[in-house]
Parts: C-alpha cells; structure tokens; sequence
C-alpha cells in the first residue's frame, strides 16, 4: 500500500477506478453481474452507514434493516400512491426514516451495548411486523408491486445499466458525505464516545448528542438504500426487511473493519460476493459462511481493513506552524 | 505471523472458490442454445421457512426431468435440471432471477415458490423473455405478472371459493374461524375466505393470524374455543395445520372440524397430526388416491427415488417440470417459441390434472375434495 | 378465557425462562450475549430426538445422554469460537456467535432435513379439565421445573464452592486467576449448565408441541434473550420473571389485540421497561467507575 | 478576590455508605487549592461532585457564585470546569494532537452541516483549533509527538497530556486527580512548572488531589483535609503538617499510598 502515500499516484488511482466504475456496464453485458454489483452498492450505502453508528459512535444496532424497509415502503408508497417523482420520494424516505431514528434514538441510547443491540433488534422486528400487519397501506406480506423507476427531467431510468450509474453516483454521494462526517469535529466526538463515554462527557462532550446525529444520519442513508431497492426491484414485500439482513449489515461493518469506510466498503463487497461464489455448492454454502465468520473473528478480530489504518490527521491541516493547510494524504502515514 | 499467514491462506482459498464457480459459471453462459444438454432452472427455497416445500418441488421437477431424460432425452440432448436457493426472500429471488434469466443455456424456469418471490422476479424474467412457471405462487397479483409468468397451481380465489362452498353449502357451517399464516400466500387466502362467506352469508367468527414455524397455538385455540365456531379453516400449511390438530383436544376441541386447501396436502400433515388429522376436509389437485395414469406413474417414480410420498408441492413441481418440457419437445428449446407455445397450451395431463392456461398464464383446472381416513388420504365422490 | 390465556402464557414464559438462564448465566460470568443459545436450544431438540427415536433408548436414558451432548456442544463453542477472542472487542465476540449460530443451523439442516419432526419421545401428553381451564401433565412440567431449576442454580451459585468460584470469576477474570481459580474451567461449566438448561427447555417444548425443524431456535432463542435482558441480564430470579413476563405479555396481546402482532408485544413491553428500568426488573444499576 | 467555586455541605450516599458528608469548601480566584485525606476518604468523590459526574444527595456546589448542582457533566465544562481523571483516561486510540483537538469547543461544536458542506471558512477556523492546540503542546512539551496515539506515550507523558487535554477545553478552572501519581523526581518537577505555568501564565485556577505530600506542601496555596467523607481541617501548607487531627487521620490509617475511591 506504499503507492498510495504519493497523493498524486493516489488521484491518479482514483482516476482510474472511477474510469472502471463507468466502462463497467460496457466491460461486462452480463445482467447477473451487473445485478451483483448494484446489490452491492445498495449495501456499502447500509454498511457504510451502519458504520458511523457502531464503527463511530460505538454502539450496536441489530435493527438497521429496519430503517432500510422504512425508506423503502415509504418511498414506494408515496411513488405509487401519489405519483411522486422518484427523488422527491427518495428525499422523503430519508426524512422519516431519519425521523424514525430519532424516535427510536432519543429514549434509548442512553442504553448500554448489549440493551441497545436488543432493543435496536425489539425494534426491528416490530417494524416488520408494522409491515406484514398494516396490511391496508403496505398490503401486508402481499408485497407492493409495480413501483415505478425514476425519471430525470423526463428522461426514464430504466434497464440495469441505468440503475448501476444510479447507485454509482449514491454511492459516491454517500461516501463523500460520511467521509466529511467522520473526518470533522462531529465524527471525532463520536469517537470519543466510543472509546470512553465519561471522559468525552468530562471536555464538554453530551454523548447522546452524537450518538443521535449518527443514529439519524445512518438512518436516513439506510432510507435512501431502501428507497432506491424499491424501484431497482419494483416490488418490496417484508421479508427483505428481517432480522437477517441486519445481521448481515453488521457482519459487513465488522469484518470489514469497525470504524473504517474503506473497511465497509470491502465487507459489503466481500460478503455479497461470498454467498454467490459459493452458490455452487447450495447445500453447504451457508454452513461454510458461519463458518468464515467465526474464524475470521479468531484471526483477525480487527476486520480486513481496521481502523488502525485510518488518516491520522482528520482535519488535514498541516501542524507544526505552516499556515498552508494542505488537503492531501500528506499525513496519511499508517497505511 | 501467524494469524497473517492464516489469513492470507484463507483469503487464497476464497479467491480459488471464487475463480471455479466463476469459470463454472461463466463458461456457459455464451454457449447459446447449440450445446448438447437442454437446461432448464429451478428456482426454489431450499433455507429458510419454506426449504421443504422448495425441496419437495425439486424433487418433483427433477422426476420429470428423469423420465425425458430415460426416455432418450429431447431431440437426443439430455436435460438438466439447475436448481438455485431463493431462500425464500424476494430480495434473494430478484438475484436468483437474474442469475438464471442471464444464462442463455436455461430456456426456462420452474419458479418461484413463495408469491413475493415470483412477483418480485416477474420483472426480471419478463424483460429477459424467460418462461418462469410457479409451481406455488397462487396470490391474485401473479396474474398481472407479465406475459412470461405463467403457474401450475389455481389461484386461491379458485380453491379459497370453491372451499367455502363445500363448508357452507354442503356442511352448512354458518360460524367459521379462520387462521392463517401470517405470510403472503396465508393472508391471501384469508382475504378470499372474507369474501366468499360474506357472499354465502355465512360468518367468520375467529380470524386469526401465526407466524410461520410457530408452534404454540394454545392463545388462538383459546379463542376458537370460546367462539361460536362450528369449523376451523386454514390458510396455511401442513406443518402448522398438524400442530393445531394435535393442540386442539386441550382446549375441549376435539370434535371441531378442520378444513384446508391443497397446501396442507402432504404426509407430514399425517406423521406431524397423527391420529388428530384424521377427518380434516381439504380440497386440491393432487393426491395419492387419484385415478389419474399420469399422477400414479409420478407417485411410484416419486417413491422410488426419494423413499417417501409426494406432497402436494411436490406434484406442482412435476407439472412445471412437466409443462417446460411439453413445450420443448413441441417447438425446441428457444425461450420465446416456449412462452409462444405454452400461452396455447391446452389439456396437458400432469399430476395435479388437466392444465390448461388462460389469457393471463393462470392453470384452469377443478378441484377435488379429500379427506384423511386411518392416516390416508381418501378422496371424497 | 382469561384464566386459560394466563396459563397459556405461563407455560410459553416458562419455556423463555429456561433458555434465559443460560442467556444470563454465561453473561454473569463473561459479559457477553451467547447469540446461539437459541440454537443450542435446537440442538437439543435434537439430540433429544436423536437418542429416543433414532436409537430407541427409553427416555430416562435418553434424555441425559441428551442432556450432555448438548452440554458437550456448548462446552466446543466457548472452546472454538469465543475462548480466542474473549479480550478482544465484545462486537468480535458477537459477529463469532452469528456465525456460530448460522453454522449450528445449516449442519441441523445438512443431517436431519430441513423438514418438521416428530418428536416421539414416549411420554403421552394428558390433559386435566379444572373448571374451563385445561392443563396438560407438560405443562405442569414446564412450570413445576423451571421453578425447580432456578432454585437449584441459585443455590449452585450463591451457597457451593463452585458457585463461588463462578461469582469470583464474573467479578473478574484476572483476579479469580490470581486466587488460584481455573477460570476457563468454571467458564466451561457455566456453558455447561446453560446449555443443559437450555437442553432441558428443548426437551419439554419437543414433548408438548411434538414438533423439531432446525430454524425453531431462533424464534424462541430471540424472545429468551429479551427476556434475560427484561428481568435484568445476570440476575438468575430475573431471567426467569423475565421469561414470565414475556410469554404472559405476548399471549395476552395476541388474545386481546392482535395475533398478527405477537412478537411485537413481547418486544414492545421490553422497550418500554428499559427507557423506564434501563437494567432491567430485577438487574443492578450499572455505576461506572471513575 | 473573587469565590470561584463553592461546596455547601456536599453530601453524596451509595447505598448505606456516606461517601461525602456534608463538606463545605470554597477556592479563591489564583489559588492552587489541594485536597488531600488517606485511601477512601472521598477525595476523588468529591471531584465527581465537582465536575457533575454525581449529583450530590444533599447540598449545592457554585461556581461563581452560579449555582451548577443540578448541571450534567458536559455543561459544566462549558461553565469553565475541566478534570483529569486518577487512572488516565485518555483516548488511546487518537493521536495526541486529536485528544486536544477534540476537547475545543471549536471542535466538538462543528455542526453536520458545517462537517458536510463547509467550505473555507470551517478550514480557517480548524487552523485556529489547531494553532491554539500546538501552543498547549509546547507547554506540556509534546510538540513533537502530535501524530503519536496517545497509547503508546510513556506513563508520566500521557499525564501530561491529559492535563493538556483538559486545558484545551479553556476553562477557567483546572481539577488535577493525583497528577503527580506514577512521575518519577524529574517529571514531577516539569509538573509543578506546569501547573505554575497554567496559573500564572495561563491564568487559570488549579484544584488538585495529591498524595506525594512533599508535592502538595510545596505547590498548594491552601490545602482541605478529608478523611472519611468529611473535612478535618483546612489551612495553609504549614499549619496542616502541623495539625494533630491530620496527623492522626493519616498515621491511623498507614502510610498512604494508593486512593481507591
């Protein structure tokens, strides 16, 4: 990884990613693997979120699909109930769910680890349920079919490729706006709060304030995950928004890394990817995923990419008296 | 150093996984139609709540891909049957569709069994032009699906009516509890039984919801039994069905009729409800009983591969099974000549009847109604 | 009905109970959440089955037998999946039991089927009729054991020696090992109990519902864990008012408002009580050293 | 001059035991105050009360004659009150120029939006945030150590810095937990320096816990005794090291060393 210490080898690799990220419809015209990489997009934005409240902020959340099945019906609903441009439904998915994080947020994050991991859980399960019961808006476990794709200015997105440059772009969007967080003051604080709650508190630091900000920051980019899966799929029913798949949120975060973006980004590619390539042996696929997890937690507890290999200098600014604060990877030093 | 080596043999071993399924995978894919088997996809839970239904319809498609393939195949070419886990998630199943819809080797698929999956795979087949055939899915919504859907099994307006019916007509219950699993298929049905008893003006006097898996029906009962009911009708499936035969007798039920449609049709209703299923009313399409050549050929085929009975679903996947391969053999293994075919298709024999399909790719077919007598099922005349 | 609900839900709490203990005895001493409890509880479903029906033993034998494999296999996964990682951080901890738990699931699911069992363990259910309430002999069981089994543990912990050792090693780890404590063995032995417990609740709800499938865990082990945590994770009396709790509350909403919400009413009360309780009913409030 | 800070009858009770009991102190604007008792006399509870970590049973604590008893902990730093901790408690994980960053104000305050979408302006104000930070590394001397994690200090350094740390915060008041506790001779030295620089340079006040009497004696201006929960005696260095109540509180118990409370 010395290569990237030289900020412009380091653009130039970003460069050539980003050209790759854009050919690869072009590149590969397969649909199935086009589907894969979208899925997987859709779950760095879950991961990556997720990430700023346990991998940030240090507290557990077993009910992150929750807030991803919010978004979604919310944003499904309003598209076909009432014509809602797409956007303007995904901006309204991230409001209530980002309202429901709050909700949830404010009576309990005073909660400990393991009360919070439960209640968080309690809370997506009666989500669900909110879902297969409320059966005269959501249409219970019958699903919301027919949810339309979204249009810009007219122009209809539809068809894979389309989405992938979608979730291309959310992707982007979200990793730039949780990079800002963590690398500010904001995200600082929540790390203080993960790492000792009573010595933030003891320089001036309320820890539910920042527990909050990432319960609701998190929540509304799981809403807009699940705002888009709605109209990628075109149809959503309850079960995707199980227990299961926070479980699998969280195994993301974790075995990518706690408290590291990249790290998210792997684990959501890594644990995609996984099940798929063992498709081949169905029988035993899931056995040898249990499997993995366990032994990758005794050998490499910190996940593939951990936050020890985090930018040191968050602010970027250059100490030791210059006044030129510079924006590079200068003090990137522990890669 | 060590915990690094582990880890770098681990991550080695992951790639290696991942480069076989890939070159296993990928080599297909561009080998059109000319290679010398005939593929068709299955696309089915085999985890998860619904994995023995899943099974049950693998093991059904894959009788009927036997006996082509004893018979000398089609044209020669063998076919295989490739069987991907839909987990029952309709999340999953959109994967799973795309996965099958982008391998042109598969000319079509049997799938999927829960309704949220086949709808949530509709779009993906439909736009792939890829023949998916339900073998379960039996929600109202399916029918809109798209040209590309078609399903084996009646829509539970169909049967849900049709049991209605039988109980108020011809048993003259007038109070009626239902309870339903509280899924797709379950609360579809329930939905159906509402209307047909409100029409018949009969009365559901309980109507109740469990989750899939439960096991502790004893709050229900309770309510059943302090309820007026003369009948209890399930929308559900064999396992549960079983668990609330044996659970009534401790609530003074002993005596209450149970009835059901063709999903509780399966011999585990039989094992799981021991001497407590005997007398249950189900309708369906399938049964061991049957007089049909086409139905007693599958059982025995059935029996002798997998050492048990079919249950219902398991006939269903025969039938899908059994229609892909009625079109093949007519117009050859091109996707759409197959979709062409089969939205024609009439009179077919499978082992749950006649199918034939309507406009919108629904099975037209009629049902027949059963009982359990000394743990067998029986058909009523 | 109301009287009859109540024992229904007794009788359901009573099943929650037995599994929260073990939830709450390996919390006791290691501060962890065992996320696959609910599948040891499977596992001893079928281990239970396994010896009566797939080896014919007569049921004062098999259950025992029963009884210590399933201890043996909660014993492994301390041994294999947290022994390694128990300093380390509690999430690394927590993502092994799911892994745990997803691996304990599919092997039921490769070697019995993914099908619903019989349980056929010999005992025939009876029930009694005491005015409108019914009463199964299993019932009474659940009940009459549970209360058994929490009296026995809280005599183990607090008046043996081992209980000592038990508590001294749930004070901490490194000074229990200073006073010449094997603390890996008393933690093997605490996993032990817990997954007898846990064996012991399998048992009973295979003899009264009559029914085995491999995801049967989960739903039973996540209404246990609420329940520990309700009644004050650690606290042995409090898992199992907890669990009482639980299978009241849940059986009451499902008669009286919805059956469609069930397990929303169990988490539903579980919330509630721990913005008001945040360590539970009967749990120590938690004060941080400064 | 001027009452900074004032306890009236502080109280605190766990359960039977009467941790604090009724203790009245007062510190004076510029005075190095120390409180001083045996093992368990409630000194470090005391803190607590002070910085809002327990609220006390019974009795009011000032802080310029503003009442704060009922403030959490945080809002009390905003008051001007910042502490130490006696077992450090640093953020190990973040490098020793981030554990002042975050303590000012400037920092942690940084809203969302500024974090997402601030542009120069939040670049010029982080500069400040940092320039000010490097001027508290000179004056405890780990100017070049700022992108160390604050782990892998030597003990006495990580002292230092959680002093630094608290100083970051600007507060008008400085709570010390035993800073000399683990120093050898030289670094105890470079400590009273310190806390000379923070009250005259800096003009802050400093209240102190400390056991190494050789220390306080020489660096208090006034001096409280706790023993037991309750104050004993107060006065300047001389007049405790000649108190007999002191004197005994201390020999009836051993030689101090370690505080466990």
């Amino acid at each position: 990884m010395k290569i990237l210490r030289n900020p412009k080898q380091k653009k130039v690799l970003y460069g050539i990613g980003l050209i790759l990220l854009a050919a690869f419809p072009f590149l590969i015209t397969n649909s199935y693997y086009l589907h894969v990489c979208i899925s997987i997009g859709v779950y760095i934005l879950l991961a990556t979120s997720l990430n700023l409240v346990t991998g940030f902020a240090g507290q557990l959340s077993l009910g992150h699909a929750a807030f991803y099945g919010i978004g979604a019906y919310v944003g499904a609903l309003l598209m076909l109930n009432f014509d809602v441009n797409f956007f303007l439904a995904m901006i309204a998915s991230a409001v209530v769910s980002g309202l429901f994080g709050l909700l949830l947020g404010l009576p309990t994050l005073r909660l400990r680890g393991d009360y919070l991991a439960i209640v968080t859980l309690g809370f997506g399960e009666i989500v669900r349920l909110v879902f297969v019961n409320w059966a005269e808006v959501t249409r219970g476990p019958l699903g919301l079919p027919g949810i339309p794709s979204p249009s810009i200015f007219g122009f209809q997105i539809s068809g894979r490729t389309a989405f992938y440059y979608l979730i291309i772009v959310l992707v982007l969007l979200t990793l730039f706006v949780m990079n800002r967080i963590v690398n500010s003051g904001v995200g600082m604080a929540m790390q203080t709060v993960k790492i000792d709650e009573i010595a933030a508190e003891s320089i001036g630091i309320y820890p539910i304030k920042y527990k909050l900000i990432a319960f609701v920051v998190a929540a509304a980019f799981a809403g807009i995950a699940g705002c888009y899966y709605a109209s990628y799929i075109a149809y959503i029913s309850p079960t995707t928004f199980v227990y299961n798949t926070s479980v699998t949120i969280l195994a993301m975060v974790v075995l990518g890394g706690l408290g590291s973006i990249p790290g998210s980004i792997i684990g959501a590619v890594i644990l995609t990817l996984v099940p798929e390539l063992l498709r081949f042996m169905s029988d035993y696929r899931m056995l040898i995923f249990g499997a993995l997890m366990v032994f990758m937690m005794i050998f490499r507890p910190e996940g593939f990419w951990g936050a020890s290999k985090r930018v040191k200098n968050i602010y970027k600014i250059k100490a030791g008296g210059g006044k030129n604060g510079s924006d590079s990877g200068d003090n990137q030093r522990h890669n | 150093m060590k915990r690094k080596a582990l880890t770098a043999v681990f991550m080695a071993a992951l790639l290696a996984m991942g480069l076989t399924a890939c070159s296993s995978g990928g080599g297909s894919t561009d080998s059109a139609s000319e290679s010398d088997t005939i593929r068709i996809g299955c696309a089915i839970p085999l985890t998860g709540a619904s994995a023995q239904d899943g099974q049950s319809i693998q093991n059904g498609a894959q009788i009927a891909v036997d006996q082509v393939n004893e018979a000398g195949g089609i044209d020669g070419k063998q076919v295989e049957l490739v069987v991907e886990d839909d987990k029952g998630d309709s999340s999953e199943a959109a994967t799973v569709a795309n996965l099958l819809a982008e391998d042109s080797t598969i000319s079509a698929v049997v799938g999927h069994f829960n309704s949220s999956c086949t709808l949530a795979g509709a779009p993906i087949y439909n736009q792939a032009g890829v023949v998916e055939i339900s073998p379960g899915s039996s929600a109202a919504a399916v029918t809109d699906a798209g040209d590309y859907t078609f399903r084996v099994i009646t829509t539970d307006a169909v049967q849900g009516r049709y049991l209605a019916e039988w109980a108020v007509n011809d048993l003259g219950y007038q109070n009626i509890a239902v309870l339903y699993e509280n899924t797709d298929y379950g609360l579809g049905l329930a939905q159906v039984l509402e209307e047909a008893m409100a029409d018949l003006g009969a009365n559901i006097v309980v109507q109740e919801a469990y989750e899939v898996g439960a096991t502790d029906y004893s709050t229900v009962l309770t309510k059943v039994a302090s309820s007026e009911a003369e009948a209890i009708i399930i929308g559900g499936l064999y396992n549960e069905t079983a668990l609330i035969a044996k659970q009534r007798s401790s609530f003074g039920l002993e005596n209450m009729q149970i009835m059901g449609v063709d999903a509780i049709y399966s011999d585990a209703l039989i094992e799981l409800g021991g001497d407590a299923a005997n007398g249950i009313l189900l309708t369906g399409y399938f049964s061991d009983a049957s007089t049909s050549q086409v139905a007693q050929d599958f059982i025995a085929a059935y029996e002798e591969a997998y050492g048990e009975m079919p249950a219902t679903y398991a006939a269903y996947g025969y039938d899908a099974a059994l229609v892909i391969l009625d079109a093949i053999q007519n117009v050859g293994a091109d996707r759409a000549a197959i979709q062409e075919y089969l939205s024609t298709l009439e009179g077919l024999e499978g082992a749950t009847g006649i199918n034939s399909f309507d406009e919108n790719g629904d099975v037209i077919k009629d049902p027949m109604r059963m009982t359990i007598e000394n743990g067998e099922f029986v058909v009523i005349e | 009905m109301f009287t009859q609900q109540l024992m229904n839900g007794i009788t359901v709490g009573g099943v929650y109970a037995l599994i929260a203990l073990g939830y709450t005895m390996v919390y006791g001493i290691l501060k962890i959440v065992n996320f696959a409890h609910g599948d040891v509880f499977m596992m001893g479903m079928f281990l239970g089955m396994f010896f009566t029906q797939s080896l014919g033993l007569h049921y004062l034998i098999a259950f025992p037998l029963a009884a210590a494999a399933t201890a043996f296999v909660g014993i492994c996964i301390e041994r294999i999946a947290y022994r390694p990682i128990r300093v380390a951080d509690k999430l690394a901890v927590l993502i092994s039991a799911l892994g745990v738990s997803i691996f304990l699931q599919n092997l039921a699911m490769l070697v019995w089927g993914t099908e619903t069992h019989t349980f056929n363990s010999g005992i025939t259910v009876q029930t009694y009729r005491l005015g409108s309430v019914t009463l199964s002999n299993i019932q009474i069981g659940v009940i009459v054991l549970c209360c058994v089994l929490m009296i026995v543990l809280y005599v183990v912990v607090n008046k043996t020696k081992i209980g000592v050792a038990m508590r001294a090693t749930s004070h901490s780890i490194v000074s229990a090992k200073l006073m010449g404590i094997n603390t890996d063995r008393i933690i093997s032995f605490t996993f032990g109990v817990g997954s007898v417990l846990a064996c012991v609740a399998g048992i009973l709800v295979g003899i009264y519902y009559d029914a085995v499938y491999p995801t049967i865990g989960y739903s039973y082990g996540l209404k246990a864990f609420a329940a520990a945590i309700l009644g004050g994770i650690g606290s042995i009396p409090g898992a199992m008012l907890g669990g009482f709790v639980i299978g009241i509350v849940e059986t009451f909403g499902a008669a009286y408002i919805s059956s469609g919400y069930r397990d929303a009413f169990a988490f539903g009360i579980l919330i509630i009580v721990l913005i008001f309780k945040p360590s539970g009913i009967l749990g120590v409030k938690h004060v941080d050293k400064v | 001059m001027a009452q900074i800070l004032e306890t009236i009858n502080a109280t605190i009770k766990f359960g039977g035991l009467t941790a604090v009991n009724s203790v009245s102190i007062t510190q004076e604007e510029g005075e190095i105050l120390s409180l001083i008792g045996p093992n368990g006399a409630g000194k470090t509870t005391l803190f607590n009360l002070l910085t809002g970590v327990y609220r006390p049973t019974e009795g009011n604590i000032k802080f310029y004659g503003e009442e704060i008893t009922g403030l959490k902990p945080h809002e009390r730093v905003d008051k001007g009150i910042s502490r130490t901790f006696q077992n450090i408690r640093l953020f190990h994980e973040m490098t020793v120029l981030e554990n002042l960053l975050i303590a000012n104000p400037d920092c942690h305050r940084e809203s969302i939006w500024e974090a997402v979408f601030g542009g120069r302006k939040l670049r010029q104000k982080r500069q400040r945030v940092v320039e000010k930070c490097e001027g508290i590394l000179k004056a405890i001397g780990l100017e070049d150590k700022l992108e160390e994690l604050a782990t892998n200090l030597p003990y006495g350094k990580q002292r230092l810095l959680e002093i630094g740390r608290a100083l970051s915060t600007d507060p008008k008041l400085v709570l010390l937990d035993e800073p000399g506790a683990g120093m050898n001779s030289l670094e105890k030295e470079e400590l009273s320096r310190l806390i000379y620089y923070i009250t005259t340079d800096m003009k802050k006040n400093v209240l102190l816990i400390e056991h190494d009497m050789k220390f306080v004696m020489g660096i208090s201006d006034r001096i409280v005794v706790l023993d037991h929960g309750e104050k004993i005696a107060e006065g300047k260095p001389e007049d405790i090291q000649n108190n007999p109540l002191v004197i005994e509180a201390y020999l009836g118990k051993g030689i101090p060393e370690d505080d466990d409370d």
